[in-house]
């Protein structure tokens, strides 16, 4: 064989290879060995170890562009909580736009299909200005840091869930949040968590995540999930690979793809050389 | 059809369209997509400056706020356009001064402030093994950008050798950590084909 | 000390808060080129840059074209008017006067309007310098659109189109610099790549023939035109190089010592 | 004095920036500032039809001249004549205007962005080969950043991740800093040069 060629495979071909390779997992996810790290697999055991029919506060403080590696963190902890028949009270204290959206559409779509009601099982409270005092005012009252009303303005006396949640106090169990900034965990640390002693996890952008890991050690966070990586463990965990994992499995194809053409490619050029070599004696 | 299909559909051309540079360079679509970018790019340019710049620059700045010092800028601006005037070329060159100097003055002037800060971060204490390589390969990368001093001993050579391997290193490692991001790049094209418009995968 | 830090909030003597050092960088710069300047001007000795291989290979990329009979493609970055530009096109100008020399075809695109002119206006005296005016062509020398990727996508025609056997990217360059210097690869250019935005570079060590890594641009005027007066600034900015490796190794040596570098660094901030 | 004048204008100008920065003015001091910011981007505003004045002459030339592949220049001076009609017309936030500039123009630009995806591959392809020490450190760092970045890695090889966090946080941030603080002494010359006319050819002399 002419090991030389594999030094000048058509590009195209390799172009084709990486587009196949994005977009069969778009299509079924796979599943590729994920590896998964001590701060995820401490993230799930944190909530599967509450009681059932707990009550978990989820945060999803995102903007739009770190939302893609953030939501189906959202989307995997509604799973695992509705499941263990936990309610959920959704802020999303970052973004006044995108936000409050993401965290009910995603919240959502898992609810419709497990069967829990808006207003019963789960309530989105959306974004409210000054996070510091709102946070403050819902550790004691909920009703009273947001200000009477849902994301939509709907009153909050007609949910039965504002009923038997009263307080972050004597109600909540656990605080999820997704984290890209401020405010973001710190806030949640400082003025909710630490002070009431509450369990406090969630996730946070890769970009913010090697910053924090020193809060998973001391155990101020129960562990927590770093990035679309973070994202796909932890759906794995809960058995119900996503959109997290769907991109992991494009990234590992994909990566392991060039990395197989590097190879050739490093093959070819000592194919080559050896024979030119050959050719000066 | 909503205007959002629309929308997806003319997006979804308009990514084949630019990607057909990668099956083949020389061909209709992609020259297609290239002249109608440039064209729109320039003339929303000009719109938007227009619109959105100048009209309230006049009328609201200037005329309204009797803001009229801002008249000497605006002719100096002006004066680029004697270039195509033969014969008073030179004109345009007072405002291309203005232009080069205030760059140069900007950058001596507010640069330092960001400067120095990168100075005062690299004073790390030396307790630990990471401490001590991160020195090390700070003071060899700088020595290998010193040009005028011979490096005819072998320390001297040989700590720019060194500097230059430390420099590939994060090179390479740079190059290796960014490739997910970009690969990300075409999923999300590929979800406006495939999700947006032919709603074939959710 | 103390009174030094009550002053710190109004600013020292007559500079601005926090001005005092960056006013000291500048100025000692300002006085070593100065210096230098001088030192040139008389005759005395001037050290001489070491071999920088992206520079000769300038060079060597331009003859090749010319016995291709291809054209030239220089690019001075995606930066508007600072160092960087400036630095690139004063590497323009050497190009330009080596092109019209060999008679070998330039074409320049430039991302800002603004940039044209000067461009322009660059090439038009290299080639006036060489004793070839009547070989400028103004229409060469291309705006081609303000958009980060609108450009990339039309030097990327350019490059199916118009066929340049080398391909020069000097300067500040962005996410777009993978783009042009691997669409150049493929269509067979020589390339030389410039980069000054440490997140970039990598992308022209890997793809570019030859990559000016960082301050390499900043000598690259100097080193082209052998100029003893621009050698000088190198010089001068080698001593303020060297100057700032002492303080790394003072901070570094107290931060050692004390546990940090606190004081030193509320010194150097007023 | 036709040659002089713009390398006076050059000094004048950076030597004005620069005193009302570095001296303490007081309130006036940052007034200058901002009133020469907006001078500076009012000169930008009035020049603003150079580009499209460049753009035309260059399509311009190609039509007429009838250069191969003179249609697309039709089409681009038509794309820009229309894009700059419509936004006049129907505004800068209008349907129209936001239909073609985000479902034409700012679709290719991001598409041709995400070619960035592709060419990632094909260099890493084309130019990784193991030549020398420097390729090969070039090489070996980009393959293991590589694997610690895609979960497979670490199925393989477990705790590369562990090693990648490192290289990017002691090998990789060392030298990202070392070209930064030679670089910025360098970019200060080149100011300088400018401003004392020792690199003037854009003058004409």
């Amino acid at each position: 064989m002419d090991w030389e060629k594999l030094q000048h495979i058509d590009i195209r071909i390799l172009y084709v290879i990486i587009l196949v390779c994005l977009l069969i997992p778009m299509f079924k996810p796979i599943g590729l060995p994920i590896a998964i790290s001590d701060a995820t697999r401490q993230v799930y055991e944190t909530i599967e170890n509450l009681p059932d029919g707990s009550v978990i506060w989820v945060s999803h403080d995102t903007g739009p562009g770190n939302a893609p590696e953030l939501n189906p963190m959202i989307t995997a902890l509604a799973r695992q909580a509705f499941r263990k028949n936990c309610k959920i009270i959704a802020t999303a204290f970052f973004n006044e736009t995108v936000g409050p959206t993401l965290v009910y559409t995603h919240i959502n779509e898992v609810a419709e299909e497990m069967g829990k009601e808006y207003g019963v099982d789960w309530i989105n409270l959306g974004y409210r200005i000054n996070a510091d005092a709102t946070m403050k005012l819902m550790v004691e009252n909920i009703a009273e840091g947001a200000l009477g009303v849902d994301w939509q303005g709907e009153p909050l006396d007609k949910f039965p869930i504002m009923q038997e949640v009263k307080s972050i106090r004597d109600d909540v169990d656990l605080l999820f949040v997704t984290t890209v900034g401020s405010p973001g965990y710190s806030d949640w640390m400082q003025y909710v968590a630490e002070p009431l002693n509450k369990p406090l996890t969630g996730g946070a952008s890769l970009t913010m995540y090697s910053g924090l890991q020193h809060y998973i050690r001391s155990g101020q966070l129960k562990g927590f999930l770093g990035g679309l990586r973070g994202a796909a463990e932890y759906e794995l965990l809960v058995g119900a690979p996503g959109k997290g994992c769907a991109g992991m499995d494009a990234q590992s194809l994909g990566h392991v793809t060039i990395i197989v053409f590097l190879i050739l490619g490093n093959i070819g050029y000592f194919a080559a050389k050896k024979q030119r070599q050959q050719e000066t004696y | 059809m909503t205007v959002e299909q629309l929308g997806n559909i003319s997006a979804s051309i308009c990514i084949i369209m630019a990607w057909s540079y990668l099956w083949k360079e020389d061909n209709p679509l992609y020259n297609l997509a290239e002249h109608l970018l440039v064209g729109i790019a320039t003339g929303y340019g000009i719109g938007y400056t227009i619109l959105v710049q100048l009209v309230p620059r006049i009328n609201d700045e200037i005329i309204g706020n009797q803001h009229y010092s801002l008249i000497i800028p605006a002719i100096i601006g002006c004066l680029i356009y004697c270039r195509f005037f033969p014969g008073y070329e030179w004109l345009s060159k007072i405002c291309m001064g203005f232009w080069i100097g205030y760059g140069a003055g900007n950058h001596l002037a507010f640069n330092p402030a960001t400067y120095m800060p990168q100075v005062f971060d690299t004073f790390i204490n030396l307790t630990n093994i990471n401490n001590i390589l991160y020195f090390l390969i700070v003071i060899v990368v700088i020595w290998y950008f010193i040009f005028t001093v011979r490096k005819d001993t072998p320390v001297r050579s040989g700590a720019s050798q060194l500097g230059r391997y430390a420099l590939m290193i994060a090179f390479g490692s740079a190059y290796g950590s960014i490739t997910m991001a970009y690969l990300s790049l075409i999923i999300g094209q590929l979800e406006i084909i495939f999700r947006d418009t032919l709603h074939l995968i959710k | 000390m103390t009174l030094l830090a009550a002053n710190a909030a109004e600013g020292v003597f007559i500079f601005a808060p926090g001005m005092l050092w960056d006013f000291i960088l500048i100025a000692s710069l300002f006085v070593l080129v100065f210096v230098m300047i001088q030192r040139a001007r008389v005759g005395l000795p001037i050290p001489e840059i070491r071999k920088i291989a992206g520079l000769e290979a300038i060079d060597e990329a331009l003859g090749r074209a010319t016995e291709m009979g291809k054209p030239v493609h220089y690019s001075p970055g995606m930066s508007g008017f600072g160092s960087e530009m400036y630095a690139a096109l004063a590497v323009l100008s050497y190009v330009a006067k080596m092109a019209a020399q060999y008679d070998t075809r330039l074409i320049v695109t430039t991302r800002r309007p603004y940039i044209h002119p000067v461009a322009s206006d660059i090439v038009k005296q290299s080639y006036l310098e060489a004793g070839r005016p009547e070989a400028f062509n103004p229409e060469d020398i291309r705006y081609v659109s303000e958009w980060q990727f609108s450009y990339t996508a039309a030097v990327m025609g350019i490059f199916q189109r118009e066929k340049p056997a080398a391909n020069l990217l000097i300067g500040y360059w962005m996410a777009e610099s993978l783009v042009l210097a691997e669409a150049g690869a493929q269509a067979g250019c020589i390339q030389i790549g410039a980069n000054t935005n440490i997140f970039q570079i990598h992308f022209f060590i890997v793809t570019c023939d030859y990559t000016l890594i960082g301050e390499e641009l900043f000598a690259a005027s100097a080193y082209l035109s052998k100029d003893p007066m621009l050698t000088g600034t190198v010089v001068a900015q080698d001593m303020l190089k060297i100057a700032i490796g002492c303080l790394v190794v003072i901070g570094t040596i107290i931060a050692t010592v004390k546990g940090d570098a606190q004081s030193l660094i509320d010194f150097l901030s007023l | 004095m036709k040659k002089q004048l713009p390398l006076i204008v050059v000094a004048v100008t950076a030597i004005i920036v620069m005193a009302v920065k570095f001296i303490d003015l007081g309130d006036f001091g940052a007034a200058t500032i901002k009133e020469l910011d907006t001078w500076s981007q009012v000169t930008y505003e009035f020049a603003f039809l150079l580009g499209a004045i460049n753009l035309t002459r260059l399509h311009y030339g190609n039509v007429s001249k009838k250069r191969p592949k003179w249609v697309y220049s039709v089409i681009a001076l038509i794309a820009m004549v229309a894009a700059a009609i419509i936004t006049l017309v129907n505004g800068v936030k209008g349907d129209v205007t936001v239909f073609v500039v985000e479902n034409i123009a700012n679709r290719i630009d991001s598409a041709v962005y995400a070619l960035l995806g592709f060419y990632v591959c094909s260099a890493a392809y084309r130019s990784f080969k193991l030549k020398n020490v420097e390729a090969t450190l070039l090489l070996g760092a980009a393959v293991l950043l590589m694997l610690a970045q895609a979960p497979i890695g670490d199925a393989i090889f477990p705790g590369i991740s562990k090693v990648g966090e490192w290289i990017l946080s002691v090998p990789n941030s060392a030298g990202m800093r070392g070209i930064r603080l030679g670089a910025g002494i360098g970019a200060y010359a080149a100011s300088i040069r400018v401003i004392l006319g020792l690199e003037r050819s854009w003058t004409g002399s």
